[in-house]
């Protein structure tokens, strides 16, 4: 606890002040409405891990720990990042053809798509 | 470390006095609701080996239908199907092998192995007092009944579960795709939720007792194997098991609030109305996977680390490369994450990434082949002694080995995909999870037991024992392998109006008697253990002359474990040192002269 | 008694390949001949037997290890103490070192044969699919496209439909789009050597060969419900004048409305197909 | 031996690694759902979604996890009464949170966003607002009559209009329905033509004929189905039949919070990742107040020994909010 001693109330507001700006800066983001949503993808995501590295940081006092802060936390994201990237290849992109109602569905859509039905497409309008 | 620290100048007071600041609670509060890790870890053992039972009776009545299909079952079949007049119909059956698989893994061999050795074992192995939360190993233990209870009240609704214990969707998710697939599957996920809650609450407490309590001098380096697999296992189940408990959440929802994540759109089941869907089967068996092939190793690395305890200290002699059969376990643990995909290679499963857990699970492989020859290399050379323990450490290796081969034609996916849910399949995992891990466990029952109640078990029915289940086993299960290179399918009903699989009834019907004579065998060990509570011979502290902190401690060890807090100067495998003199044993309490040839294990 | 139970644990090794060496001549072994009756299935039997001649070697060597330590340690005399070591450096290396390369041999060898199974040869799509086969509680639906037309996605007005009873000629590589119309299942046909999991929401193809021609049983090797064990259907191989000559009297003979044909041919033929292949 | 943190913080830690495991299979898996289904519904105008009260929200955990630290701040210098004023006011803020999800949650049932029951094409959505409107007629009918069985109620209505006409025909009490919902003939006869609206749209559903297809089209249709026979009925026309209705002057009321069906792809799969996901964090908070209030129970017996359950309650309440950190762009902007 000795090690949070140096830790002031200033700190900790200027966090707070960081996190804030942050938010907002991801809303904005969005409502910027860019062409291409891959860059509002990357910003948002961007903007979220440097909250959470702010929050980890200072609010979990992680920057004052001692090397078990690795040992414990390393391990954990690797295996939450590997969870996702070593399913995306089975679930989230398909090796063998679809046929469920969904899939015939989106099929029909685009099949559609010259005639203007953007059903379910993201329109950015609000 | 060691270098700093001096012998202590003080020597263990003779009897069992309690240790002065603990005060001994009230009846229920020592027995029942107890917080002492003694009890709790007794009470586990005692709760598991009566699943054991069931298991091993659910067991008893799959083999029956595979050796005499359709024929009244005595006993057990006028028990649990009177109304079919004793006949095992085919929803009983696979209810049966859903239920023995689920009663073996959930309830006896992972609460056996973590939550009766785990919690007896760490903190007087590495000399603690306690746990470090011992409330939460409280809860651990009863969190373990609404389980049991789930379970065992799932066999009231529509004959139980039959989906499996992998309970793959659809067939799991949607009510009216079998006919256990209805309220006893929402009760099944219950109960692996509380077995989940359990679990998490071990480990976690083990992980914190063994990193934060360790007595002066036990360092990481010094801990017995025992300790280093527990250690592992509760970190492997930490981070495995909330994706397990996520998606038994996820599976619960689609069941019961209507959420569609495993269930596509447009299928018709049973003639009931297309499915809404949207979800996809395959990531259940991922997820399902993530945890429960590191599952297998949560099932076996505790027992792994124990019978590297008891073979060293049954051979007289150190263990045969300490540090690599740490580093063997961790690699383990650790490539142990992502290999589950071996378990889905004719899923369906993009081949590419097939190919990546092939390699992944053939390296597996390499870590549990270093284990087996330092198994055998504490053994050479070794002043063996053969007692019930040595026998099922030394049963332990051998299937082991048996197992981890089989194991390599499943890691090849060509091969893997003639011999997948195949009888080979089968056979391979009872090698590891019953000719390893339960002879393990027998090995430390007979082991810990003086431990536990201050009383030795009777050696001869030991021996006994193991001599009738060692023939019987694999008498079992080794031609369960031609059964499964026959071509024989898993959970089959009644593979035999399959005219290729017609000749294989004989065979069938002799694994079904050895079967029999393994399960009655089991009452020997019963009998052993219950007489020798209470009429075993007596025994002092160290009836094997044993290293670990554990036997410096009473038997049974007292409230608070240790009359004096241990010191704990060198690792634990000091056998037939030669600093030790006349003994050929050096607890680990006991200062050890440093020698300079002297290069490991201290 | 020491010596007893060293002799125990050797013993049960050696019966067990004793067993294994009986095996093959008491029938219980691959099914039927033993022979793979599919050219993957060929290379796939070929792989295993190079492992089970590895996990053999390994396996004797071991146990005999095993049964040296044990039977070395009954036979130790009693004032001797056990040999004072905590491990060797350069043996650890060395049974690191030599099974990671046999191992290594294992994974890189059997890749090719993966490779040739699901990813190169015939990779879905390359070969036109002969049927679909609609795996449900508890059968095997199987829809081929009429004679000279190719299998469409959808259900076509004159598509042939059998159940239980897939037909395909023989000695080319064939592929069938394999779906599951309820629960998940799996396409296993012993003989051919061929298994496949039918994914609800999924259309997988997957191709195979017959050598010969004959009928092999394909039964589901996933469990699908209570039903699972009795998902029983054959695949029979025929020659290719066969096939196509079933495939039209069966456009026909689905055709018919019921009134009795007046060509007699056209009802035999397709029991003829089935009994020149025995 | 073992490292130099109490065994409470260490096993909060380990608890939290278990809980980061928890949540990324949640989170991952709805990646990969999102990224497996070509077609995912991002329309806030569909999925109603809605960006503000998810940044407010995120504000509002963002204040709160500050005054943890504050709070454990304060327990470090001993101000005790300052720290319970801090948790409290986090606890107050865990509550704001609670509401501005539940009023999240209300606007999602009010457009029956809920798993398993969005239509995804629009033939399903043209069955959905057809039953909807059926369940609108039914909810009143139940209101006018809560006494009569439910298949009853229509016929009671015609009686009731009929007997309108008649007023000395409702004069016995002993006839006389159980009192519901009074209402004026106007509104007898508005609702009425709502449930012969209804029962059309149902039909020309049913059919998939336009609504512009007459009654006796329509049976001359049923007797012998013939394929484009009569215009096929649209999403279009369905969407407008429902809009003439809801511009009746007498029907408006009864209809005024009434949407028409919108086909989402993948619907489901999103409301059920949806709920799951917020739901679980939800609960989470729940769990975290009940903690804050157990710290604020202890009242002034709060002593400094008790810093390390504060510090411990404040790691939990940060991953809390971590979660929500990722969960915000994740659900609500990407």
């Amino acid at each position: 606890m000795a090690d949070m001693a140096h830790l002031h109330g200033n700190t900790y507001f200027r966090v707070f002040l960081a996190l804030c700006g942050l938010t907002v800066l991801s809303v904005v983001a969005d409502l910027l409405s860019l062409a291409d949503r891959r860059i509002i993808v990357a910003i948002v995501l961007a903007v979220a891990t440097a909250k959470a590295l702010c929050v980890m940081l200072y609010f979990m006092h992680l920057k004052f720990e001692s090397g078990w802060k690795y040992v414990l936390l390393a391990p954990t994201i690797v295996l939450a990042l590997a969870l996702p990237l070593s399913l995306l290849p089975d679930v989230g992109m398909h090796y063998y053809p679809q046929d469920t109602r969904q899939s015939r569905e989106f099929a029909r859509l685009q099949a559609d798509g010259d005639s203007g039905h953007h059903s379910s497409e993201p329109t950015n309008s609000h | 470390m060691s270098a700093t620290i001096t012998p202590p100048a003080v020597s263990i007071p003779p009897g069992d006095e309690m240790h002065a600041v603990h005060h001994q609670p009230g009846w229920i509060r020592r027995y029942i609701f107890s917080t002492d890790h003694k009890v709790i870890g007794i009470q586990f053992l005692f709760t598991t080996l009566l699943m054991l039972m069931v298991g091993g009776a659910l067991a008893l009545g799959v083999r029956w239908q595979l050796a005499w299909p359709w024929e009244r079952m005595p006993i057990l079949g006028d028990m649990l199907f009177r109304t079919d007049g004793g006949q095992i119909t085919p929803e009983a059956y696979t209810m049966l092998f859903t239920m023995h698989a689920t009663v073996m893994i959930f309830l006896v061999v992972i609460p056996i192995l973590a939550g009766a050795f785990g919690n007896f074992l760490i903190p007087l192995q590495i000399g603690a007092e306690d746990m470090a939360f011992p409330t939460l190993n409280m809860l651990s233990y009863w969190f373990m009944w609404p389980a049991i209870g789930c379970f065992m009240l799932s066999f009231a609704y529509d004959g139980g579960p039959a989906a499996g214990w992998t309970i793959y969707p659809v067939l799991a998710v949607l009510p009216q795709a079998a006919p256990g697939s209805g309220f006893a599957q929402t009760l099944w996920l219950f109960g692996l939720t509380f077995v989940g809650f359990s679990s998490m609450f071990g480990s976690i407490n083990y992980m914190t007792t063994i990193i934060n309590m360790r007595a002066p001098g036990m360092t990481l380096f010094r801990m017995p194997m025992t300790i280093w697999g527990m250690f592992i296992t509760a970190i492997l189940q930490a981070f495995a098991l909330p994706v397990l408990t996520a998606a038994g959440f996820m599976m619960l929802a689609d069941r019961m609030l209507g959420t569609t994540f495993f269930i596509p759109g447009g299928l018709v089941v049973n003639n009931a109305p297309a499915t809404v869907g949207g979800g996809q089967p395959l990531m259940w068996q991922h997820l399902f996977w993530f945890y429960s092939h590191p599952a297998v190793y949560i099932m076996l690395l505790p027992a792994m680390g124990m019978v590297s305890d008891m073979l060293a200290c049954m051979s007289r002699k150190p263990l045969f490369g300490y540090k690599p059969m740490i580093f063997s376990m961790a690699t383990i643990a650790g490539l142990g994450f992502i290999v589950w995909g071996h378990h889905m290679f004719t899923s369906g499963m993009n081949p590419i990434v097939g190919m990546t857990f092939m390699v992944s699970t053939i390296l597996i492989a390499l870590p549990s082949a270093i284990k087996t020859f330092n198994w055998i290399g504490t053994m050479w050379g070794g002043k063996l002694q053969f007692n019930t323990v040595l026998l099922n450490c030394a049963a332990f290796v051998s299937m082991f080995i048996t197992g981890g081969l089989s194991g390599i034609f499943m890691a090849a996916v060509p091969v893997d995909v003639y011999i997948h849910d195949t009888y080979f399949i089968v056979a391979h995992f009872h090698y590891i999870l019953f000719g390893s891990t339960l002879f393990g466990i027998f090995a430390a029952i007979h082991f810990w037991f003086p431990k536990m109640f201050g009383r030795m078990m009777s050696d001869r029915l030991g021996q006994i024992h193991f001599f009738i289940t060692f023939a019987a086993f694999n008498c079992t299960f080794f031609p369960m392998h031609l059964l499964g290179i026959g071509g024989m399918p898993r959970r089959y009903a009644d593979p035999y109006h399959f005219p290729y699989l017609e000749h294989l009834l004989p065979l069938n019907q002799f694994m079904t008697y050895a079967a029999i004579v393994m399960g009655f065998a089991q009452f020997i060990l019963l009998f052993n253990f219950g007489w020798s509570i209470f009429f075993g011979k007596k025994c002092g502290r160290n009836p094997w002359n044993s290293n670990g902190l554990e036997w410096q401690a009473p038997s049974p060890p007292p409230h608070g474990n240790f009359d004096v807090q241990p010191v704990v100067y060198h690792g634990p495998y000091e056998y037939s040192s030669p600093v030790s003199g006349e003994n050929d044993f050096l607890p680990q309490t006991e200062y050890m002269p440093r020698r300079p040839d002297q290069s490991q294990g201290h | 008694m020491a010596r007893f139970w060293s002799i125990y644990f050797m013993s049960w090794a050696a019966l067990a390949v004793a067993l294994c060496l009986a095996a093959p001549s008491l029938g219980w072994w691959f099914p039927d001949t033993g022979e793979a009756m599919s050219s993957i299935g060929r290379r796939i039997d070929g792989l295993f037997y190079i492992i089970l001649w590895i996990t053999s070697i390994v396996f004797v060597g071991t146990q005999i290890a095993l049964g040296y330590v044990l039977w070395k340690g009954a036979v130790k005399p009693a004032h001797e103490k056990a040999t004072y070591s905590h491990g060797n450096h350069t043996l650890e290396v060395i049974w690191t070192v030599i099974p990671g390369i046999v191992l290594l041999f294992i994974a890189i060898y059997q890749m090719d044969v993966w490779a040739a199974f699901r990813m190169r040869n015939y990779a879905p799509g390359e070969i036109e699919a002969i049927a679909e086969v609609t795996a449900r509680q508890f059968e095997w639906r199987i829809r081929y496209p009429a004679p000279g037309k190719p299998l469409m996605p959808m259900p076509q007005p004159d598509d042939v439909y059998t159940v239980n009873d897939l037909r395909i000629p023989v000695g080319r590589p064939v592929s069938i789009s394999l779906r599951s119309g309820d629960v998940q299942h799996s396409f296993f046909v012993p003989v051919l050597r061929i298994k496949q999991d039918a994914l609800p929401g999924t259309v997988i193809p997957v191709w195979f060969d017959a050598l010969q021609p004959g009928s092999y049983d394909l039964v589901c090797a996933e469990l699908c419900g209570w039903g699972h064990y009795k998902m029983k259907a054959r695949v029979l191989a025929t020659s290719e004048e066969l096939f196509q000559k079933w495939k039209q009297e069966a456009v026909l003979l689905q055709a018919d409305d019921g009134i009795v044909s007046t060509n007699p041919q056209e009802n035999s033929a397709g029991d003829q197909a089935q009994t020149s292949n025995p | 031996m073992g490292l130099p943190i109490p065994n409470s913080k260490l096993g909060m830690w380990l608890f939290l690694g278990t809980e980061i495991m928890f949540f990324s299979a949640f989170i991952g898996s709805y990646i990969i759902s999102r990224n497996g289904s070509p077609g995912w519904p991002t329309d806030p105008h569909v999925t109603h979604i809605n960006v503000w009260l998810g940044g407010l929200n995120t504000f509002v955990l963002i204040v709160s996890s500050y005054f943890v630290v504050v709070a454990h701040e304060k327990m470090l210098v001993s101000n005790f009464k300052e720290a319970r004023k801090f948790i409290a006011f986090t606890l107050l803020l865990g509550l704001v949170f609670l509401g501005i999800k539940s009023v999240e949650y209300a606007g999602k049932f009010e457009h029956e966003i809920i798993p398993g029951k969005i239509p995804e094409t629009p033939t399903e959505a043209m069955f959905a607002t057809a039953s909807r409107l059926q369940r609108v007629v039914d909810r009143e009918l139940a209101a006018i009559f809560p006494g009569s069985p439910a298949a009853d109620r229509r016929t009671e209505l015609g009686n009731r209009i009929a007997s309108a006409g008649n007023e000395t025909a409702t004069t016995d009490p002993k006839d006389a329905p159980p009192a519901g919902k009074a209402a004026t003939v106007a509104q007898l006869k508005a609702l009425s033509r709502l449930n012969e609206a209804a029962s059309s749209l149902e039909n020309h559903v049913r059919f998939g004929l336009a609504m512009s297809v007459t009654p006796e089209q329509l049976i001359e249709y049923r007797s012998s189905p013939t394929p484009g026979q009569f215009p096929a009925i649209t999403l279009a026309d369905v969407n407008s039949f429902v809009e003439s209705l809801k511009k009746d002057v007498d029907l408006s009321p009864i209809l005024g919070n009434f949407h028409p069906a919108v086909p989402i792809l993948y619907g489901n799969l999103f409301a059920s990742n949806y709920f799951l996901m917020t739901g679980f964090h939800a609960l989470h908070v729940i769990i975290g107040l009940i903690m804050f209030l157990v710290i604020l129970a202890m009242g002034s017996k709060l002593a400094f020994r008790h810093a390390v359950v504060v510090e411990n309650v404040g790691l939990y309440w940060h991953f809390v909010d971590l979660v929500w950190i990722f969960l915000f762009p994740l659900i609500y902007i990407i």
